[in-house]
């Protein structure tokens, strides 16, 4: 298990980085944490001819809670969001949902960008960051342009991402206010991938009506997915638990179509995703009074 | 791992299945076809790849039979791809009905074997991949026949 | 080793300076025990599951099983070997290992042993709920955890500490 | 026993340890030489296939590739490996033995089987050339399915064969027929029991070099069995048994499959040393490690069990396949250490047991932790289960119901074991384990609240199980004993060591009998050039048969330097004490003498010595016991199940155990834990996945799941201590015990929880989902 051959390239600074990767075009690989991507290596599953390695590029890794939300760099790495208390602050979803990504060793290593550009279906920050409705700054040679995260993941292992193209920074809108956030997932083991996950971001009115409700779903499809349903059935109304059993059913039966593996069939994703969306949901606006 | 279902084409049978015969159109309905030429009758040899996420070594050569022939109605088809990172082998039982609305029904059952390393450590995968190169066939098709159909209303 | 396209690599090592030219595609693990000689850091899975091969990268634990050697250039690491510089001395944690039977095969142990050590300098004061989060981290075959969780109960209660 | 037991029975810390925490100890990975060339190996993709066309031209082209071998290459050599276990004189007993070449030859009958070898300066250009070597396979239908495997047009694993049947046993005692027909109730089952890896942490290694000047080859090898690789490679290679040495180090984890299989890369590497006088390792990664290291567990029951209206087992009756792989090197080890074990530490007058050994095409199957034990142990006690509950007997009670009683040892049951002994158990006390791990984890409590536990979304149950264990077996070991010039002692013992703490045990034994420290005596274990005889670690055997030889020897010595003593100090030996180090003619505080000193004394380099005399204080004696001896215990847990996601948590795992007397149990303990995971493992998380053409779908940690720290509970262990006849310790094994009984009680107490039926394991969230979705249709 060790990689075939490749050429490597330190990239200093993001500039340098975008200039390698259009240089080398569809060859190039940025290596971020690497901690999927050298596995991949490992089993020569994943043969790039070019490694742009983003690690010492500077610029990359700032966390500021800023007018327009919070601005995190794309090479930010999961210990820091896991740790951060800008982050717990204006993004406290971010944090509930960091320690299920794999291990301390691992996000000591492993990057928000890396995670996100990597799209794995059965990865928390993806589905974390559609829940929040989080934006995508990508760049190239071409300049920057951004991304809902909504609109990046669009298959498995598949983003908006063109060759050339790389996501330097992440920014998730303002908390609005009363919004409360929960976060959970069934994993066979502590670390693993999950078989089902769900992050719900909510908020109410004044009266407790339901204004905003925005549950993301991991390991269920190829992608991560908006329970479209849930949400269209709960803003509006009152988040009673009669309205979060029907919302939770109601999207897993019409959102997903989840695939089937040797850990989970269908079937069972389809009624773990039932289970955990209404979960997050009971939590999250149960949870007002503390976030 | 058995893959199936019913996909409606807009158009008549006899256009849907000489579509399907065309290796033009074959090449590009499967998804990844970097190349595939004739090697002899209803035998198409070629490179296949397909690359997901970090997974770019899936690359293939294949081999593309279509047998069991009754014009216009079902045929098999039969893919034996070689990598480096391991074998792919599926047939494909292919059915098609005529519709009262002039479209045409495909009824598939694929039978689809997957060995070597892409089937010990990508099993978490292999259901979403099937399912992807599956859709991206159908719908690569189902482009194809409209084109045709497009191009035959405008040229009559 | 393998001979083209080296990079020349500038790391500090439990403290020490090392030059070295390798081949990028050389994994750190490789590196670290091959190029160094520093055999402690053992390779169980080489796909950062099992943590055997676990090392601390600037402070901090990380799989130099799916870390590339040429990405501790500038760095500095921190293996088993660090942990008892004359190779004699235990030090608590050790020690706690050993009075609690913490080991058996002792494969998996340095991995362990790195995870903890950076673990237990963030949360001296772990619940054993904690400990056994953290331990998760690596895989052990022959000790079921009990006694690795009894070692680190061992030192977090140790009056020394 | 010995003379003063202060080290035997205590807690005592381990003398290896210091090594292995400092990263010091030596795996065989770890051995770097001048000029050292790696390998890796083609490996079949195809589970069966006929080998077309194997081309290693364009590898052998590559830069940095020395050589690339293929079957072709080897001539004689590549002659099939030997059978290792030939299997034990049963009447009627069929077995057609098909071992493994070094490289497969005209057919390919598992994925990962080894095909080509690639040797080259790095592993990494190894690698690189793998991709060069042409293999052209004509795949056939897999044979994958145990009973598809027996039918009549199923593809034949071995084409000379005229069925894919490895082996067909029949054992009985009694008549069960006649019991079947005086029963008030029959219950019958099919039980399956899926396949796990053994997973050691450490990957095999095998490493040789051969000294062209000297005629010495020397192998560093990660295995439980050094003296017979030593000798079978000896005589393989051509090479007199002095000209060869293997070294099995420190060895990160064993469980089985490091036992002397003879793999291909253990036969492969020294052949090719010599071939090319370069020193040669290959090391195996994970991935390989889940295709050539050999697995366990495959096994389909067809069960049942006759009992009077009060629960008294009238028969036992069980036919059942057992998949071997595509090769069975091991014999009939593992069903047979089924077939005995099923009988539990049960009185069952009438037993009748048959069972049929299948090739397929899936890696081999050797004995792993626990060797087909636990299989049958799983059988019983769930026949036991569902009789309790169509009988309305509780679970506990049958069980007392059915015991062996204290006064029925040494009791026969009339089948042969595997280690070719009729199956005998030497001594247990059943009884009163059951009642204190019933009383520990609270039964009768829980039983009271059945109702209350199984409302609400998290549901409580709780399982308990009785197991024996056959171990100890012969034939026999060895030991020298030397007390050296320095005063401290060494002692030479055949077995290799892979973690269970021989380094200590051995020596807390050695330094009772010669009243010396434990951290003065020296351990050497695992290298064919300190000790030559034995035959290695495995069956639970270690402690009782080595350890007894250590214990032998150890008293000779003791003779030796009481004899010595007593003619240098001018006293009756009775009048004279060994202990820390010296020994001393009691009450007379001057008159002593240390055991360095006559250590110099015993080996005199001037003058002359008595005829006769043999110099210095060293002794080595070999211990083989009658027959193994019969360890015991019960295995209580209590589960929590979340009906709605399906997963489970064990809160609770009480073990009360009986491995006879205990050397350290601060170590037994630590056995016990190891086991327990491992029997978690099998019950809940691992399973290998083979599809229905053979390729298995779970080669890596990522989908393979061993238990972690968050998985495994704290362990409650009692211990119970039954004296062995058998050795003068009084010694039981106790390496396999924890896994025995675990995925019986596991299955039962989920079963309690949620009031549904489980027949299979490995369970998983998966199928325990589809078992409750089933439940709540009815």
């Amino acid at each position: 298990m060790k990689p075939a051959p490749f050429e490597y390239f330190r990239a200093r600074s993001v500039e340098e980085a975008i200039d390698l990767l259009s240089e080398h075009g569809p060859d190039a690989k940025p290596l971020a944490g690497g901690q999927s991507l050298i596995p991949a290596m490992n089993f020569r599953l994943a043969t790039p001819a070019v490694l742009v390695d983003l690690n010492e590029a500077v610029g990359l890794s700032d966390v500021t809670a800023q007018d327009d939300g919070l601005h995190i760099g794309g090479m930010t790495r999961h210990r820091t969001l896991e740790q951060s208390e800008t982050v717990a602050r204006n993004a406290p979803l971010v944090t509930a949902a960091m320690p299920f990504v794999a291990h301390a060793a691992i996000r000591t290593r492993g990057t928000l960008g890396g995670s996100l550009a990597h799209a794995d279906p059965a990865a928390e920050l993806p589905a974390v960051m559609l829940a929040l409705d989080a934006v995508f700054t990508v760049r190239s040679r071409q300049g920057a342009r951004h991304v809902r995260a909504a609109d990046f993941f669009t298959g498995l292992f598949t983003t908006a991402l063109e060759a050339g193209e790389l996501l330097t920074e992440v920014t998730i809108p303002p908390r609005p206010v009363r919004s409360t956030y929960a976060f959970q997932e069934i994993a066979r083991r502590h670390g693993d991938y999950a078989l089902a996950g769900a992050a719900a971001a909510v908020a109410v009115d004044e009266h407790g009506r339901c204004t905003s409700a925005r549950v993301a779903l991991l390991s269920v499809a190829d992608r991560p997915v908006l329970a479209e349903h849930a949400r269209r059935a709960l803003e509006g109304e009152p988040p009673t638990a009669d309205a979060i059993n029907a919302a939770a059913a109601a999207a897993a039966a019409h959102d997903i179509d989840p695939p089937g593996d040797i850990h989970a069939s269908s079937a069972y994703r389809r009624h773990l995703a039932a289970v955990l969306i209404r979960r997050v949901l009971e939590r999250a606006f149960h949870s007002r009074e503390t976030s | 791992m058995i893959l199936s279902g019913t996909f409606t084409f807009n158009g008549p049978r006899q256009k849907v299945w000489d579509l399907l015969q065309d290796p033009g159109v074959l090449a590009k309905a499967l998804p990844g076809t970097e190349r595939l030429t004739m090697s002899g009758p209803d035998r198409y040899e070629g490179v296949m790849k397909v690359s997901i996420g970090p997974m770019t070594a899936a690359k293939f050569d294949v081999t593309v039979t279509l047998a069991d022939k009754q014009p216009p109605e079902r045929f098999t088809l039969q893919i034996d791809g070689k990598g480096g990172v391991g074998f792919a082998r599926g047939s494909a039982a292919v059915t098609l009905q005529e519709q009262g609305d002039g479209g045409t029904a495909m009824d598939y059952t694929s039978d689809v074997q997957i060995g070597g390393r892409i089937a010990s450590v990508g099993q978490r995968l292999i259901e979403s991949v099937s399912r992807m190169m599956m859709r991206q066939a159908l719908e690569a098709l189902d482009r194809e026949l409209r084109a045709r159909i497009d191009a035959d209303a405008s040229g009559s | 080793m393998p001979r083209r396209g080296l990079m020349i690599l500038r790391l500090v090592v439990n403290g020490g300076n090392h030059e070295a030219d390798v081949e990028p595609r050389l994994l750190l693990s490789d590196f670290l025990r091959q190029g160094l000689g520093l055999t402690g850091t053992h390779v169980g899975c080489e796909h950062g599951v099992c943590g055997a091969c676990t090392i601390l990268f600037d402070g901090e634990p990380a799989r130099s099983c799916i870390m590339l050697a040429v990405q501790a250039d500038g760095h500095a690491i921190h293996t088993i070997e660090s942990l008892s510089p004359d190779g004699i001395t235990l030090n608590p944690l050790q020690e706690a290992f050993r009075d609690a039977h913490g080991l058996q095969c002792g494969f998996c142990t340095p991995g362990i042993l790195m995870t903890l050590s950076a673990f237990l300098r963030d949360n001296p004061a772990p619940s054993q709920a904690e400990v056994r989060d953290a331990l998760s981290a690596n895989l052990c075959r022959c000790t079921g955890y009990q006694h690795i969780v009894e070692a680190v109960t061992r030192v977090t209660r140790s009056p020394l500490r | 026993m010995s003379p003063e037991a202060r080290y035997v029975n205590a807690r005592v810390r381990r003398n290896e340890d210091a090594r292995l925490l400092t990263g010091r100890a030596r795996f065989v990975d770890d051995v770097q030489l001048p000029g050292l060339l790696h390998v890796a190996f083609v490996r079949s993709e195809h589970a069966h296939g006929r080998l077309i066309k194997v081309d290693g031209a364009a590898a052998r082209r590559r830069p940095g590739v020395v050589a690339v071998y293929t079957f072709d290459d080897l001539g004689e050599y590549g002659r099939p490996a030997p059978v290792l276990v030939p299997p034990p004189p049963i009447s009627g007993l069929v077995f057609h033995p098909r071992t493994h070449r070094p490289l497969a030859s005209g057919k390919v009958r598992y994925v990962g089987e080894p095909i080509a070898m690639i040797v080259a300066e790095s592993r990494y250009l190894a690698e690189d050339a793998v991709r060069d070597v042409i293999v052209d396979v004509d795949p056939l239908d897999a044979v994958v399915d145990l009973e598809a495997a027996l039918t009549a047009g199923a593809a034949r694993v071995h084409d000379d064969l005229e069925s894919n049947a490895a082996a067909h046993v029949v054992q009985r005692k009694g008549d069960y027929a006649a019991a079947r027909d005086r029963a008030d109730v029959i219950v019958a089952r099919r039980f399956t029991y899926d396949r796990g890896a053994a997973a050691a942490l450490e990957n095999r290694c095998v490493l040789a070099q051969w000294d062209r000047q000297a005629e010495e080859l020397t192998i560093w090898d990660t295995t439980q069995a050094p003296i017979p690789i030593r000798n079978g490679l000896a005589s393989r290679l051509g090479l007199s048994e002095s000209q060869v040495r293997v070294v099995a180090p420190f060895v990160g984890g064993g469980f089985g499959p490091k036992i002397m299989m003879f793999y291909p890369e253990e036969l492969l590497v020294p052949w090719a040393s010599i071939r090319l006088a370069r020193p040669i390792k290959w090391t195996e990664d994970r991935q390989e490690n889940f295709f050539a290291t050999t697995q366990e567990r495959g096994q389909l029951h067809d069960a049942e069990m006759a009992l009077t209206r009060d629960g008294r087992i009238l028969g036992i009756r069980d036919t059942f396949l057992f998949d071997t792989g595509a090769y069975d090197p091991y014999g009939l080890t593992i069903p047979i250490n089924t077939q005995c074990t099923l009988l539990g530490p049960y009185d069952v007058p009438n037993y009748s047991s048959e069972f049929t050994a299948v090739f397929t095409n899936k890696t081999i199957v050797t004995p792993v932790r626990g060797a087909g034990r636990q299989h049958g142990v799983f059988v019983s006690e769930r026949l036991l289960d569902l009789a309790a509950r169509e009988l309305g007997i509780d679970r506990v009670e049958i069980r007392k119901r059915n015991l062996l009683g204290p006064d029925r040892f040494p009791h026969n049951h009339e089948i042969m074991f595997q280690d070719s002994a009729p199956l005998v158990y030497d001594s247990g006390d059943y009884l009163p384990a059951l009642e204190q791990a019933a009383a520990t984890i609270g039964y009768a409590e829980l039983v009271r609240q059945q109702a209350q536990r199984r409302s609400g979304t998290r549901r409580v149950g709780v399982g308990i199980a009785c197991y024996v264990e056959g171990t100890g077996i012969g034939p026999y070991e060895g030991a020298r004993v030397t007390v050296e010039l320095s005063g401290k002692v060494r002692v030479a013992t055949g077995v290799g060591t892979q973690g269970q703490g021989h380094y200590t045990v051995f020596a807390q034994v050695v330094a009772d009998v010669l009243g010396v420290s434990v951290e003065d005596v020296q351990v050497i274990t695992g290298d064919t050039r300190e000790f030559q005889w034995g035959t290695g670690t495995f069956a639970s055997r270690g402690a009782a048969v080595a350890g007894s030889a250590c214990h032998a020897a150890a008293m000779s010595v003791r003779e030796k330097i009481v004899a010595l003593a007593a003619s240098v100090l001018g006293a009756e030996p009775d009048r004279l004490e060994v202990a820390g180090g010296r020994v001393s003619v009691r009450g007379a505080a001057d008159r002593t003498i240390s055991l360095a000193q006559l250590a110099a004394r015993a080996n005199p380099l001037r003058g002359a010595v008595r005829p006769g005399t043999e110099p210095g204080l060293e002794s080595t004696a070999y211990f083989g016991p009658d027959r193994g001896s019969t360890a015991s215990g019960v295995h209580a847990m209590i589960v929590e199940v979340d009906v709605e996601t399906a997963m489970v948590e064990v809160k609770r795992y009480v073990v009360v155990h009986d491995c006879g007397r205990i050397i350290n149990p601060l170590l037994v303990e630590g056995q016990i834990h190891g086991g327990v995971a491992h029997g978690l493992g099998n019950a809940f998380y691992e399973q290998l996945v083979y599809d229905e053409q053979g390729q298995l779908l779970n080669a890596s940690f990522m989908d393979y799941l061993l238990p972690t720290a968050t998985d495994v509970p704290p362990i409650e262990t009692a211990h119970r201590e039954t004296p062995s006849p058998f050795n003068p310790i009084g010694l039981k094994g106790v390496g396999e015990a924890g896994c025995i009984p675990t995925g019986a009680a596991f299955a039962q107490a989920v079963e309690d929880a949620l009031n549904i039926e489980i027949l299979d394991i490995p369970l998983s969230p998966d199928r325990l989902f589809r078992l409750i979705q089933q439940a709540a249709d009815r």
